[in-house]
Formats: structure tokens, sequence, C-alpha cells
């Protein structure tokens, strides 16, 4: 069979049926239709026959069936592997967790569940201090001018390294507000967050109020930067339908 | 974990974070009461509800892509009381999962929701539900069902990543109330923007202590106000001795190694401002490797040192 | 390096040849007894169940809590021999981390067959209840098998085992096609589709909730125009205009008013505002994390250990 | 939440603050696809402002000499192709012109590397057909497909410390049809330590770039490609040096492209002129504006139509108001 995966009559079939994907799903935007639900269905259907073959050539081919089995060295530049038998308790253990459609037994699938929450809990208590602990020192800033020369930051581009290391290594008065600034923010946003006592003075009701209101410039920010994206895909979206379907693939179809 | 230098101090620190959440969950379980601030969210819940009985259509609950871990099971505790509080109703509730061990759990524990209640018959097996582990066919499937149904109100609760928008807009086009918190910080902004509650940050932990008032839950959750607590005076007091280091103190010597074993040794050098690994601070979080070093050790050690130089 | 290649490493009680009878005897072997294993839980009195479930779950955790706490040997290797007990501990759990890792993943993804499985039992109901959307669970049981027949085949023949002689042999079969068509043809473009939707409930959700209605309600849609407007070149070109205009002298020499650049303003936005906010709202939800994986570990979660 | 509830005949306020759902989405519908098509007939571009993040990635890549070695490690699937895309493209181009050879490999997902051969073949197809015709890219000769790693992370492990271990398994056909090890080819000859590749490039729609920083973030300058969500999360990696370059998702794509039209001259002004040698010079009269300056207009057009929306709404709101008190 001469015909490859790049033959333009089939591209153009396949870039067909994503067009008309794309526009089976739109519908929903206008509303709940047949075409969209034949396209959802459909849609379910592939992620999970994609799921279960995932399962098999990129999790238990590679991390169960090839220890069970070990291998012999196909390739001169390395050892072979055994295999290790104790592999295979894994099904059985496995096994237990469906007992959950069993009304006797369902007990039974918490031990695999159980123990999968307990590695879990495990390595999150594991990784606590390497996750959030740089976050923490990189909260800490001094906030003491070491120049009282000059306020600003002076310009950086086109300085010699020392200069610029030097630059880099000060504090200048801006900086040494801005980090004061950073450290109060976190501080009434961390007092937002404190839920069992009920806060009475003036000080520390104005800080958790200013904490809320902190937290929304966070969130303005993070909507504004993320909107890029979202739109970036619609608009690809589109180019993929107009120009790369209609404009390209089609008339290139219909000149053959 | 490593030990030396500074090592031990991030073990402490760790440590008593696990002390204060284990000290108050036996305060509280010894039958102390202890107080929690009004979380608006969470008020809404029992409306929602109601809303939903009124109308006869579905309360839908989705944990987002929550997988067996403590968000997705801390979703399903928050899902439980909402069940328990429509089984008293009769509401037809739909719970939709992209985690087929999250499933697992959830159905079970459903179930029991509905049998300690007595109304066993009451629960439809088909409720609780995997829809697909591929975000956006889990997205698909459960936006389908939210328009097919109509449902009155949805609860969005867990690991949200991009697909939370489009439940929650889907929600929205048919009047749902919607009640929604994200462990996912950039996801926060969305659901603010298109629900009408939103639990922000660890609400979302404090949500189960809130509704239950179990002495366990409640004592961690003042454990937890401490341990924030904690952080806030290590920063502070961190930041101030930073400050006063850098400002006041200069640096006149510099730790260099040699010898085959790579020994430390501390030379005299002309006074410089601290670099900021120089500080303190940054001491007690990168502790700084032994001597007599095995060559990872070394290998590691050049890396610090570029770091350091930065 | 030929002769290296048949040299198969020695075996131990765990583990034998690749392809040989020993090593396919213990495996049906250890199959059975496990399942013997299973059966014989099944008897277990109820008064040990909760216990065997907690214990499960603790020991599940506390290998990962002792990874982290035990003092960590300086340098281990699979040949050097430990000096005492501590360093024994620490290189067994140096040693045996990655098969307890893949072992997790390995038991976690077996549990993808309890959803499916749901899945199937809605849809195989209404196809033979005939329920109205009959049609369409018929859709998702093809199209799954579909899938996963040809994604398998395709598997085999690209990846599998001797697939590189089959590839040789004949580049392209018709499976090729079928998964390539379902794959990058329609799930490819019906995941980007639904992703691409999000931009028009940004929109309307944006027009809906975007209004002055109260002081939180405007900050955020000050913070989230100021950053929209900083991605669109052409206001940004024009803003800086003005900055030059005012400060005489473009390019980055205005001087003071550098600091009202629209990018500057954004940039310390985000790092003075957004972040320190961003960053205590993260340490709230680590603490939260912690609580309840340490309640679950040790078991006193309500809900799920109960 | 203000949603279409109209009332009995409802004031212009109070339609101006409910606009149907329908119109919104056909209205956004409607300005990109047109503004898309437009963009496409009329090839016109809209002005961007390179950041300090985009200048010293193009710098960076700009002025590795001719004939060394980069990494490119590609996570750009086709859902994120409208950001990831086009950053892709404009790196190839770059490494294309600039004679860079390059190692291509993936550790996100297996069909990446299929689509960036995509985007290889299609520039290949622009250098053929241009005037001057420029020389094609060869497998093997310019660069090398090392495939798919199911676990990145500990083979850059083994690339930290040992790359030729890391890839010794690695094979390719040389021109004559020959399997042989990658390091025998072009491209990876004189590669013996990390430290000798000149730059890292990563092109991801997830958040992998902390590992590979962690890994080799000390042996070569390492740039980081990525989708706008990520952005403010990975410039704080960027400001403390860890990232010698950023790419902010669609708009650092545009940003990218108007450098390689323009230039940064030898006092650090784009377009600038300058005496002396350029801080890095433009590629004159070759195709620099693609898929980011293709979709930057559709962009701009509906983040407009947003704002619109917003202030429309607000209007409604403010009349509301000014209507009953």
């Amino acid at each position: 069979m001469a015909l490859t995966l790049d033959d333009p009559n089939y591209h153009f079939l396949k870039v067909t049926a994503g067009a008309l994907a794309t526009f089976g799903m739109y519908s929903v935007l206008y509303k709940e239709t047949k075409i969209y639900r034949f396209f959802e269905h459909m849609f379910l259907g592939l992620a999970a026959g994609l799921s279960l073959t995932l399962l098999w050539t990129q999790t238990l081919y590679d991390l169960w069936w090839g220890p069970l089995v070990g291998r012999t060295a196909d390739k001169a530049t390395e050892y072979g592997q055994n295999g290790a038998w104790a592999w295979v308790l894994v099904l059985p253990l496995a096994a237990l967790a469906y007992t959950i459609f069993s009304k006797k037994h369902n007990w039974m699938s918490r031990i695999p569940i159980g123990l999968l929450i307990g590695i879990g809990a495990g390595q999150a208590i594991q990784n606590w201090f390497n996750q959030y602990g740089p976050q923490i020192e990189n909260s800490i800033k001094p906030a003491i001018p070491t120049v009282w020369s000059r306020f600003t930051v002076p310009d950086r581009n086109g300085l010699p390294q020392a200069a610029l290391d030097n630059v880099n290594n000060n504090v200048y008065g801006s900086q040494a507000i801005n980090n004061l600034i950073f450290l109060v923010t976190l501080l009434c946003v961390l007092s937002y967050f404190i839920f069992c006592t009920e806060f009475k003075s003036k000080l520390t009701k104005g800080m958790s109020t200013a904490g809320r209101l902190m937290l929304m410039v966070g969130f303005g920010a993070i909507f504004g930067t993320t909107v890029m994206t979202r739109f970036a895909l619609l608009i690809d979206r589109m180019y993929f339908v107009w120009i790369e379907w209609l404009l390209e693939s089609l008339p290139r179809m219909l000149h053959r | 974990m490593q030990y030396y230098d500074t090592g031990f101090w991030q073990i402490v620190f760790v440590a008593v974070l696990i002390v204060f959440l284990l000290f108050n969950i036996i305060r509280a379980r010894r039958g102390k009461s202890l107080f929690i601030r009004r979380i608006a969210g969470l008020s809404a819940i029992d409306e929602a509800i109601g809303r939903s009985t009124e109308m006869g259509r579905p309360v839908l609950m989705v944990p987002g892509l929550s997988g067996l871990g403590p968000v997705g099971i801390q979703a399903v505790n928050i899902f439980a009381y909402i069940a328990r509080t429509a089984a008293k109703f009769g509401t037809p509730i739909r719970i939709c999962f992209a985690d087929a061990a999250l499933y697992s759990v959830a159905q079970e524990i459903i179930r029991d929701v509905y049998q300690s209640e007595g109304f066993a018959d009451r629960y439809d097996p088909t409720a609780v539900r995997f829809i697909s582990d591929r975000q956006f066919a889990f997205a698909a499937g459960v936006a389908g069902m939210i328009l097919r149904e109509k449902i009155a109100a949805a609860f969005l609760l867990g690991d949200w990543f991009a697909e939370s928008l489009i439940l929650a807009e889907s929600a929205n086009s048919v009047g749902a109330i919607q009640v929604a918190g994200s462990t996912v910080t950039t996801q926060t902004p969305f659901l603010i923007a298109a629900c009408d509650y939103v639990l922000i940050g660890d609400e979302f932990y404090a949500a189960s202590a809130y509704l239950s008032r179990e002495p366990v839950l409640v004592g961690s959750l003042v454990g937890q106000d401490w341990s924030k607590l904690l952080i806030a005076a290590i920063i502070v007091v961190l930041m101030v001795q930073a400050s006063i280091e850098k400002a006041l103190v200069p640096q006149t010597t510099q730790e260099t190694q040699e010898g085959p074993g790579l020994i430390w040794t501390s030379k005299p050098i002309p006074a410089r401002l601290k670099k900021r690994s120089d500080l303190l601070e940054n001491r007690l979080f990168n502790p700084r490797p032994p001597a007599a070093l095995s060559p990872r050790e070394k290998r590691k050690l050049n890396a610090w040192e570029k770091d350091s130089d930065q | 390096m030929r002769e290296l290649a048949q040299l198969a490493p020695p075996t131990t009680v765990w583990t034998a040849h690749n392809g040989s009878t020993l090593l396919w005897v213990e495996i049906v072997a250890a199959l059975i007894l496990g399942i013997l294993l299973a059966m014989g839980l099944s008897r277990l009195p109820i008064r040990l169940r909760k216990p065997i479930v907690a214990v499960v779950t603790f020991a599940g955790g506390l290998y990962f809590v002792l990874q982290y706490i035990w003092p960590q040997a300086q340098d281990y290797s699979k040949d050097e021999i430990p000096r005492g007990t501590v360093e024994g501990v620490s290189f067994w759990l140096q040693g045996t981390l990655p098969t307890v890792t893949n072992f997790a993943q390995v038991l976690g993804a077996l549990l993808l067959g309890l959803g499916i499985s749901s899945l199937l039992r809605i849809h195989i109901s209404q196809l033979v209840k005939k329920h109205k959307d009959w049609l369409f669970s018929l859709t998702l049981i093809v199209s799954m098998l579909a899938m996963l027949v040809f994604g398998y085949w395709d598997w085999l023949s690209k990846l599998g085992p001797g697939a590189e002689q089959a590839v040789a042999a004949n580049p392209h079969i018709f499976p090729n096609f079928a998964r390539d068509f379902l794959f990058d043809g329609l799930f490819i473009n019906l995941d980007a589709v639904m992703y691409s939707m999000i931009a028009f409930f940004i929109f309307s959700a944006a027009y809906r909730s975007f209004r002055l209605r109260s002081i939180e309600a405007t900050i955020l849609l000050g913070t989230a125009l100021l950053v929209m407007l900083t991605l669109m070149g052409g206001v940004l070109v024009g803003w800086d205009r003005v900055v030059d205009a005012v400060g005489g002298g473009g390019g980055g020499h205005a001087g003071f008013l550098e600091n009202f650049r629209l990018g500057a303003i954004k940039d310390w936005v985000q790092d003075n505002l957004q972040s320190p906010s961003i960053r205590a709202m993260e340490f709230g939800l680590a603490i939260g994390g912690l609580a309840m994986s340490l309640r679950l570990w040790l078991g006193i979660e309500k809900g799920v250990s109960n | 939440m203000a949603d279409s509830t109209p009332e009995a005949r409802p004031s212009l306020g109070a339609k101006l603050q409910a606009l149907n759902r329908n119109a919104l989405y056909l209205s956004l519908f409607a300005v990109v696809s047109g503004s898309l098509i437009l963009t496409h007939l009329t090839s016109l571009q809209v002005p961007a402002q390179p950041q300090p993040c985009t200048k010293d990635t193009y710098t960076l890549l700009r002025n590795i000499p001719a004939g060394d070695t980069i990494i490119i490690d590609t996570g750009a699937t086709n859902s994120t192709r409208g950001e990831n895309g086009g950053e892709m493209e404009a790196v190839f181009r770059i490494a294309m012109r600039e004679r860079l050879r390059f190692v291509l490999y993936t550790w996100q997902e297996p069909q990446c590397i299929e689509i960036a051969k995509g985007v290889i073949a299609k520039i290949n197809l622009e250098r053929r057909t241009s005037n001057p015709p420029e020389p094609e890219y060869r497998e093997w000769d310019d660069y090398v497909i090392l495939g798919f790693f199911p676990d990145g992370g500990t083979m850059l492990q083994t690339v930290a410390s040992n790359i030729r271990d890391a890839w010794a398994a690695k094979k390719e056909k040389d021109p004559a049809g020959r399997e042989r090890s990658v390091f025998e080819s072009p491209v990876l000859k004189n590669i013996h330590r990390v430290e000798d590749i000149r730059a890292y490039v990563n092109i991801a729609m997830s958040n992998l770039m902390p590992t590979i920083v962690a890994r080799v973030g000390r042996k070569l300058p390492v740039i980081s490609m990525i989708t706008g969500v990520m952005f403010p999360e990975q410039l704080n990696y960027y400001k403390s040096g860890q990232l010698k370059g950023l790419i902010n998702g669609l708009v650092g794509t545009v940003e990218l492209e108007t450098l390689m039209e323009k230039g940064i001259d030898a006092k650090g002004e784009v377009g600038g002129h300058a005496p002396g040698p350029p801080v890095a010079a433009a590629f004159p009269g070759e195709k620099n504006y693609a898929r980011g300056m293709d979709y930057y207009f559709a962009f701009c057009c509906a983040m407009s139509l947003l704002i619109v929306a917003i202030v429309i709404g607000n209007v409604g709101m403010m009349l509301e108001r000014r209507r009953k008190p």
C-alpha cells in the first residue's frame, strides 16, 4: 500500500472531519442539540477507548509487564533484565477494589483504596517542605536600604558585569518600600484565611478586609493573563476552520 | 532527608506544624468548643438544595479533576454532607468524576449516607458517575448533562483546571445556583466571575469542619490557623533579621573548600556587602553540604555554589 | 559487546530469567496464592476489617514519611554495603523507592476499569432499555471499541514487540490510518474545540460580572483591564509614546516616568500585590492539604475511614 | 448576578445589562472569523512592543555561532497550537536560518514529535520555494530526533551528569540508510558534555520548566516558551536569572517575530539604526511574520470586543442607577 498518512486526499478527509466536529461541538453554544449530543458521546467513547489503550501501552506495559517478565538484551550495549514474579500479585490486590460492586464483600475494596490513600497522604507529607519551603524563603526580602544616595534602581541596561552585580546586590529605597508592601500584603491575605478567631480590633478587621481586596487584585491579574491563552486557542480553532479547511485544503482538493 | 548543617531545621518545622494539628485535634476531642467564622459560600448550600427541591431538578456535584488525594476526598466529604440533606428532601443528585478510584470511594460513601439516613430506597446508583479521565471529554460530558437535565444547583469543588468555566457557564445558562471552590489558584478568578458563591483558597478545607462541626475537623482547623500564624511569624522575624544583616553586617569572610576532602575553610576577605546567599535566612533554607564529600555530593555542591553566585 | 548482551544477570529468589519456564511457574503460583489470600480475606470477622484497612493505609503512608524523616545516607549505590542499621534502612528506603512508586502507579492505573465499567453500565442499560438516547449510547460504545481496537493494533504495529520489522515491511497498514483518523482527525480536534470554547464562556462571564458594583468587583475589573491592555501591542505603543513625550527622549530614557509605562505598572502590581496575595493563599491551601493528609494517614478523617 | 431576566418593558439600561448570551457568542465568533480572514487576505501587521524577556530570548538565539547545537524539547500539541504552534515555528525558523543544529525530543506526549515534524516539513517547503532558494534542513546532518522519553526527569538527570550515557541507546538512519548512534551524526559528534550544547529551548503547555531548570539549568541557558497561563509564574524564574529567555504565549510569539523582522541595534533599540554591531540582527526580507502575526490582529479585535462588552454592561448599570436612585 503506497498510501501514506500525509496523502492529500486522506488529509482532506481528516481536516473535514475536524471541521465538522468543530461546528458540531459549537452548536451547543446555541442550544443543546442532537448534533452536539452525537459528538459529545463520540468524544466520550473515543476518550474511554484512548484511556484503555494508554493504560496498557504507556503504563502497564512499561511499569508492570516489563518488570514482570523481564527481557533479554536486544541492544549490544546493555544487559538483559530478569523477570520479577512478585509483580503479578498486583492483580489480585487490584481485583479487591472491584468487590465494590458486591453487596457482601465491598469492604474489601477499601484495602487497595486505603493503601493508595495512605501512599498519597505520605507523599504529600514527604514533599510538603520541598514544595513550599522555597516559597517561604522567597517571601523573605530585605526591607532596609543599603544605599541612601539614590532612591530608585539605576537603569540596568548597558552596565558592565561588575556594576550590574553591584546594582543587583544593593537594596534601593524604592525596592525596600516594595518589599515592605509585599510583606504587608502577604500578612493581610494570611489574616483573611484565619477561621477560628473573631476579629474584634480595628487593625485585625482592617487587615482581613484589605487581604480580601488584595486577593481580588491577584485574581484580576490572573484573569487578564489567562484570557490571552483562551482567546489564542479560539482564534486557532477559527484559523483551522476558515483558513486551513475552507481556504487551503478545500481548494487544493477541487483543483486536483 | 539530609540532616547536615541546617538540614534538621525543615524537619523540625514540619514536625511543629504536625504537632499543632494533632494537639488541637486532641483538644477538640476532649470537648473544648471552638469557634469558626462564617463562610458565605457554605451558608448557601441549604438555599441551593431547597431551590432544586422546589423545582424538582437535580443537584450536581463535581470535584473537577481531583484524584484520590486530600483534595478529592475533602470534596467527597462535602458532597456527602450535601447528599445527606438532599436525601432528606428526596432531591435527585448527580455526582460526576474524572478519576476512577475517587469515583469508587465516593459511590460507597454516598450509598452509606443514604442508608444511614434511612433512605436506601432513594439511592440511585447511577447518580454517582464516572464520565471520563480525559479533561475535555469530561467537560463535554458534564456540560451536556447540565444542559439536558437542567440542573438547579451546581457544586463545583476541588481541583479545577481550564474546564471549570465550561461547567460554571453552562450551569449559569440553565439558571442554576453555583457554589464553587478551587484549590487551583489560577482558576479561582473565573469561578468568581461565573459563580454565585465561591470558596476562596482553604475555605475549601475549612468547609467540612464548618458543616459537620466534627471535633476532629474543627480541631485540625484551629491547628491550621496556628500553622499559618507560625509561617507569618517566621517570615516577619527572618525578614527583620535579613534586613538588619544585609544593611549593617558586611561580609568579611569567604568560605571556600580545599584539599582532597574538600574541607570548608573560611578566609578573611575585604569587607563587602552580603549577597543573598550569605544571609542566615538563605542558609536556613539551603543547608550547606558537610566536608568529606562523595562524588554525588560534590556535584550537588558545585551546583549550590553556582546558584549562590547569581 | 555481543557477549555482554547474551550474559543475563544472576537470578535471586525474587527473579528468574526472561522467558524461562521457572519464571512462568513462579508467576502462576504467585497468582494462585494471591487469589487464595484474597478469598481468605473475605472470610475475615467483621471486627478485624476496619483495623486491617487502617493498618494498610498507615503502612502505605509510613513508607513515604520515613523517606522524609529518616537520615539519608550521603551516597547510596547498589553495590555499596551499608555501615550500621541507620544507613542500612536508608539504603533500603532509597533502593526500594522506584519499585514502590511504580507499584502505586500500576495499582492506581488498574482501577480505571471501575470507571469504565460504570460508564458502560449506564450506556448499555440505556441501549437495552431502548432509552430515547439509546442511539447516542451506541455511538459511545462503538467509538470506544473502535479506538480501543485500532489504538492497540496500531501500537503493536509500531512500538510493540518486534515492531521495527513490521513497520519496515509495511509502513502504513489500515489500522494506522484508522487510529490516525480517530485520534488525530477526531479526538484531538474535539479536544481542541472544547478547549477553545472556553473563550466564549470567559466572554459572557466577564460581561455579566465585571461591573463596578462593589469595591471588590471594581478592583477585580481594574487589574484585569490593566493586564489585558498590556497584551495589546497598539495600546502599549501608544501609551509609551505619551510617556516618552512627557519624559522627553524615547526608548527607556524617560527617567522616573519609566515607572509609568503600562508594562512597568503591570509588573509592579504583579510583583508586589499579585504574587504575595496568591502566595499567602497557597500557604493556606498547603497547610489545609497537610492537615487533610495527616488525618487520612492516621485514619482519623471522618467519612472515608469511618 | 445580572442574568438575562427581562422585566416587563425593559429600559435601555436593563437591556444593556442583559444582552442575550447567543448574541454575545455570535459577535465574538463573527469578529474573530472576520478579522482572521481579513488578516489572511491582506497580510496586515499590528505593532508589537517586545518585552525584555523576549529580547533576551532573541538575542541569545541569534548570537549562537552557526553549526553549534541546541536542544529543542517540544510539548506543542494541537490543542494549544494557538500559542505553542507559533512559538515552535519561530524557533525552527531562527535555528534554520542561522544553520544551528538541533536535537529534537519530547517527554510530554508522543504525538508532539509528529507535530514538530510537520512544522519542519512546512518550513522546509518555504525554504525550497523562497528566492533565492535556501538549502533544506535534513535529518541526521542538521538535526536528530530522539523521540519520546516517558520519564524525562530521570533522563535529564543523566543528561546533566553524562549526556553520552543518557542518549547512548538512541539510533537514527544516516542518509545512506544505515542505523547509527546519534552521537556519530554531525549534530552530536562534538558534544561530550551537556555544557557543549548552546541552549535548551522548552516549548510547553504544562509547567515542566522547574524540573528542567533544576536538572540542567546551571549547565546551559534554558529558554522557556509557554502559554500565557503560566507566564506570571515563570516570570519569577526569568527575573532570578534561572531562565535566560521566556516567551509569553501568543503575544510573546508576535514580539519574537517582530524582532526577527526589525532586529535590535547596538543601543538595544528595536528596529533602531545606531552605529556599531547590532545586539541581535534582523532577518531582512524573509518570512518573519508567521502564525503569531496571523493571529494577532484577531486577538486584538477579540480583546477590544471583550472590553467593549464590559463597558456596555457598566454603562447599562449606570443608566439603570440613574433611572431609579
